[in-house]
């Protein structure tokens, strides 16, 4: 057991933070204007691609670098540490594309995946299948050469500003749900596809829904076998980003520090109440970063993800919930005066870190069955 | 004893939650567009605006249940009134200070005035002083404060006309009003007689309880609101209501809104019935319990929505945003605890 | 909506306090042996009836006085503010007699009941049948004019004094098993009945199991029709005692006096965090106490006990577990090394308050049924 | 970076349960007829006593992360030995005031040697002064505390034989002594030299790692019980662990025990390998995490356990009553919360 780096993990963090401080593009979460934050998003990736720090933990043959994860992690970490923009997430969809794409299809689409050139996001949930995927309508008819792609898709992260889509639609209605699922590499400019931004509560537009009529897909951009959609979406989903891998944790250590500085602006100091839930708050973070250390510890000994992520998901939304909770009772009226309207944007923002990617009831029944009680 | 409404206040509280069904967003745009002074006009005509002028004999024209009563049905309904600044806070300020015609004069509808609170809108503003908010402000043309004088609390008018600017506040159902600086002693203009330190005491627990029954409308109507959903709802081929999680998140918001509502009742009735003392004591105890559960309440109801729960475009966010500001104006739970404790510890 | 007493009510609790005043036996609650306080407790039972005081709220033609229940709840109040001896449990094994008895049997059990002569338990629970009542397995053979008994019961409080027992057994196995259950009136001191306490984790004899070996009843002494069992328990049970009526709200605040006492004793009365959580215990007092006065209004006013008691159940069980924390915060070390060993029991009491009389879980499946939510 | 247990640890692990599993309890009553000495000398054979004392270079023979991992194998059986008492709390005093001899003698298995804590359990008694406990006593011919003096607190040890009264502590495992008094300074034999200040915080990284890894041992322990509880029992018709409210309340409890388990593996490998201002805020971040949940973790267990989780003859209420115990040795969160807000808000 240890918690250190090794000697080559230390020197990679230290060039990496070397790199980041120099490269880190000034005044970045400043930027006011979506589309010149796309654009930043987009030109970190391919400096970070050009740096050798996109897919590191890829196999070499996919164009990674044959990596620990934890030189991912490191990344991540010390991304937060330095204020560096979001990562870009080329994890799970790579994982999916190379593990059940053609070589055809590995050729063509993961370099621009790796290099930036492409944007992905994940056209998987649908209004009336969220926390129930297997139920999803987006049918997918085979035409000649083409498949034709009508439905609905919800929550498709990213979905304004990607340039291509891992879809899941069904191309069987006549089988048993699960097992009518096709999973398909689309292009977001073909005819057909209409993108519009969900607002979330705080007002800020965090993710979109994504109308797909009669677009067309030519076959061989099929993603695996017909009918195998649901065992990629599984996969893909296993390697989705838990708090570790978004670098909420260095995130959660600054807005910390935030709300530490907050009630030292108002004179709470004193009061040792307040001291202790800031402590309270620092014993959350914590815990949250040490069970990931031990989640990672287990991938890199070459355990596939599990569920024991479903820990880590209850631990982060249980820490980013209490911090955004304890800043508005640090905040009192100035959060609702529009004072500290950004504060007010956070704590809406923290609300569905419990729902997407799997409701805290999900990750619960997940954690059930992992102990095996009875179905 | 008997704590249940009486006929005639079951009656009042079918005329305000039919008002409030016909002026209440069943979505955040709907606020654009809802008739906000048809709204107004019918709780002139119902009377509902009068509730806290004196009659011949200078007792309330409703009690403190009556006004309870509407103000629960308008949270309920989210309707974007001030009802509570206009002709609960303000017209009760303008009859403790005597100022009966005053008070009249809201009663009908086509005045409206409301108060200024502290920057914390934790008190009845007292100027001059610093920044302050008027709150609840929607078409009030003034706003009613205190100078603190010899005899007591003077309560004083300012007009909204200038020196205020449209603050973004998180309750989307309400006006908020900031002063962009002190305000001038020249704008003050007193009304009525000062008030007794007892009146301020009066009105302070009126004023508690009424922002309790709003957020217990809120949290009612948002829990009903989110267990109709798990009726409509089905994921893996059932209707989402029929698992055991949801429908415990479900209970344990119901429990804590109705727990709630049992406070408020009391607090309501004491209002007019008790000494003062235990009319406050009871007010703070109602908004301890609104307050505190009020976040949580509304959060479960937008974890039971789940994915749409979270939009903008969704009215769950609407609950929870005219809860978190209700639990502020006159004080939190973390405002009022101090204060039970100083008379359960102290005063006794 | 009126929360002050009538002139009658007021008469009344003006009348009782006196009367109690003047006849709570001194010293009654530091009687340390167990037998002499079960006797007091009887003994306190008669009095309390030769002054008119038990069953005051059953119909007159049963020997009760007709009153509202608002008499009974200032009876229980009022026992609680002055500290009087546990009032004996009538109301639920009364309501089952004068609901399904016959003349013969009202007029051979009623008297004794509300005189005191007779102390009543309730077998229903087994140990394979706990919340799931209708599950129980205890067996009541016809036997020419006698059922012979045969079964364990579990958590029949106050079993270790009862003379009667308000008995469920199965009569007939081959039916639906809610249907299959009759009840029965037995006296305790039938050859084949053994009584053996329960001790529960604060180390006291709280509840009792009792064990029915070859007990003969006779046929005159089942209560209701066979099969009518099911339909007699969820009566009795639906007449189980709330909060209100057992002078828990006046215990509570009791015992939060002494929680306050505590924390000035220690000088912690300073400490603001301590002073918002004493207060914070006492809203959740009023707030039960309140919610309790609104069921009993919709109780006077003819309504019959609906699952709203459920709630009162829930907001009880969290009062009482909440006060026992913080006392047990507020006497750290104290409680665990023996200085303050009657707190550690108390604590050990306030658990089972959310598991008896239907565990929380149930409490929770009844208010989603009430509020019709989908099974 | 590699943050799991190494084969040799993971083999020592399966050691200590074994033993565990042959000294623990199945409930209360069997706390009468195990053998507590046959434990202690598998203990002592396996070598598992001598972990905390110092080997030719000075160094312990087992890491801080050995010895929790046999802390928490012994809490998860509710071993009725003082492991901690003697095994670590003592023999590291022992061994940090250079008395090596003594330290070796402990861990022979023959003599047993615990500490003696404050009145509030909260920290190592510092000697003459009041009432102090000696903790996990049992078969302890003495006990170690401190004086102070001019080169830094000096190890001192007291004989348990008189002066002391057992206390009947809520732990049922553990034997807990009273002193009937103020202890005499005649009674107080010096071990070892003066500690350094940081040696004392050092011992304190230690002493709370090891009381956290007993917590986790209790709660997963706990967690695991009535997780197969709810595999046997069947109401209406079913397991109760096919209902998901009890699979959410198993899970949240589990959620809570693992999550002190990572913090109390990271502040078990710190002990050895950190700077001590690092190695205690690790442990002061283990003994809160583990301290909030404990509490809580083990109520949910009775509750899931129903009726017979109430009851005396049931275990349930052992790891309630190790748990809420462990908790107050050397401050629950309520005295370690304060000094890590020190840290955080004024030490850097």
């Amino acid at each position: 057991m240890d918690y250190r780096d090794t000697p080559e993990e230390a020197e990679f963090r230290a060039t990496l933070r070397e790199w980041l401080s120099a490269t880190i593009p000034a005044g970045w979460d400043k930027i006011e204007d979506e589309l010149e934050a796309v654009r930043l998003r987009k030109d970190w990736h391919r400096t970070l691609y050009r740096a050798g720090y996109v897919g590191m933990s890829w196999p070499v043959e996919y164009g990674g670098r044959g990596l620990s994860p934890v030189y991912d992690a490191i990344l991540n970490e010390e991304s937060g540490n330095l204020g560096a923009p979001p990562l870009p997430s080329v994890g799970y969809i790579g994982r999916a594309i190379f593990m059940y794409a053609s070589e055809e299809q590995k050729r063509r689409f993961l370099p621009p995946l790796l290099s930036g050139e492409a944007s992905w996001c994940q056209g998987f949930s649908e209004p009336e299948a969220g926390s129930d995927l297997a139920s999803l309508r987006t049918a997918a008819r085979l035409d000649g050469d083409h498949y034709v792609v009508n439905g609905q898709k919800m929550w498709t992260s990213g979905g304004q500003y990607a340039d291509w889509c891992l879809l899941l639609a069904r191309t069987d209605p006549d089988v048993p749900k699960h097992k009518g699922i096709s999973a398909f590499l689309v292009s977001m400019t073909e005819p057909g596809v209409t993108v519009r931004p969900i607002v979330i509560a705080s007002g800020e537009a965090e993710t979109a829904e994504v109308f797909w009529d009669d677009v067309r897909i030519p076959v061989e951009q099929r993603l695996g076998a017909p009918g195998e959609g649901w065992r990629i979406a599984m996969t893909t989903v296993a390697y989705e980003r838990g708090p570790a891998d978004i670098g909420f944790i260095a995130n959660y250590r600054r807005t910390l520090r935030k709300v530490e500085g907050l009630a030292a602006e108002r004179g709470l100091l004193e009061k040792e109440e307040v001291r202790k839930a800031l402590a309270r708050a620092y014993v959350r973070g914590e815990v949250l970063r040490l069970n990931c250390m031990e989640q990672l510890s287990m991938r890199v000994s070459g355990r596939a993800p599990g569920p024991e992520g479903s820990i880590a998901k209850l631990l982060w939304a249980d820490a980013e919930q209490s911090l955004q909770h304890l800043a508005m009772d640090i905040l009192g009226a100035d959060e609702m005066t529009g004072v500290a309207a950004g504060w007010l944007s956070s704590y809406f923002t923290s609300r569905p870190v419990s729902v997407y990617g799997g409701s805290a009831q999900i990750q619960k029944n997940i954690i059930a069955r992992m102990l095996d009680m009875p179905r | 004893m008997l704590a249940l409404l009486s006929d005639e206040q079951q009656m009042l509280k079918e005329v305000a939650a039919q008002i409030a069904g016909s002026a209440g967003p069943s979505n955040p745009s709907d606020l654009n567009t809802v008739d906000r002074a048809a709204a107004w006009r019918s709780l002139a005509q119902a009377g509902l605006l009068a509730l806290r002028t004196r009659d011949d004999d200078g007792r309330p024209v409703g009690s403190g249940v009556e006004v309870a009563v509407v103000a629960e049905a308008l949270g309920a309904g989210l309707v974007p009134v001030p009802y509570l600044g206009s002709a609960v806070l303000a017209t009760e300020l303008l009859a403790l200070a005597g100022a009966h015609d005053e008070a009249e004069a809201l009663s009908e509808g086509d005045a409206r005035t409301t108060v200024l609170l502290d920057r914390h809108l934790s008190a009845l503003a007292v100027l001059p002083g610093e920044q302050v908010y008027a709150w609840d402000a929607d078409g009030a043309a003034d706003a009613l404060a205190l100078t603190a004088g010899p005899d007591g609390h003077q309560v004083v008018r300012v007009s909204l006309d200038t020196g205020f600017v449209p603050a973004t506040g998180a309750d989307l159902t309400r006006t908020l009003l900031r002063s962009d600086g002190p305000i001038d002693e020249a704008r003050l203009t007193p009304v009525g007689r000062p008030l007794s330190a007892e009146a301020l005491l009066r009105w302070e627990a009126l004023a508690l309880t009424v922002i309790s029954a709003d957020i217990v409308g809120v949290m009612r109507a948002a829990v009903a609101r989110a267990v109709a959903y798990t009726k409509e709802r089905v994921q893996y081929g059932v209707l989402i209501g029929s698992f055991q999680a949801v429908q415990h998140l479900c209970a344990e918001a119901y429990v804590q809104a109705e727990a709630s509502a049992s406070a408020t009742n009391y607090a309501a009735w004491a209002v007019d019935e008790l000494d003062v003392a235990e009319a406050l004591m009871a007010a703070r105890t109602a908004k301890t319990q609104a307050a505190l559960v009020a976040r949580e309440v509304t959060e479960t109801v937008m974890q039971v929505f789940g994915g749409i729960g979270q939009t903008y475009e969704h009215i769950a966010h609407v609950h929870t945003r005219r809860a978190l500001t209700d639990r502020q104006v006159l004080g939190d739970e973390g405002v009022q605890l101090p204060r039970i404790a100083d008379v359960r510890l102290t005063g006794e």
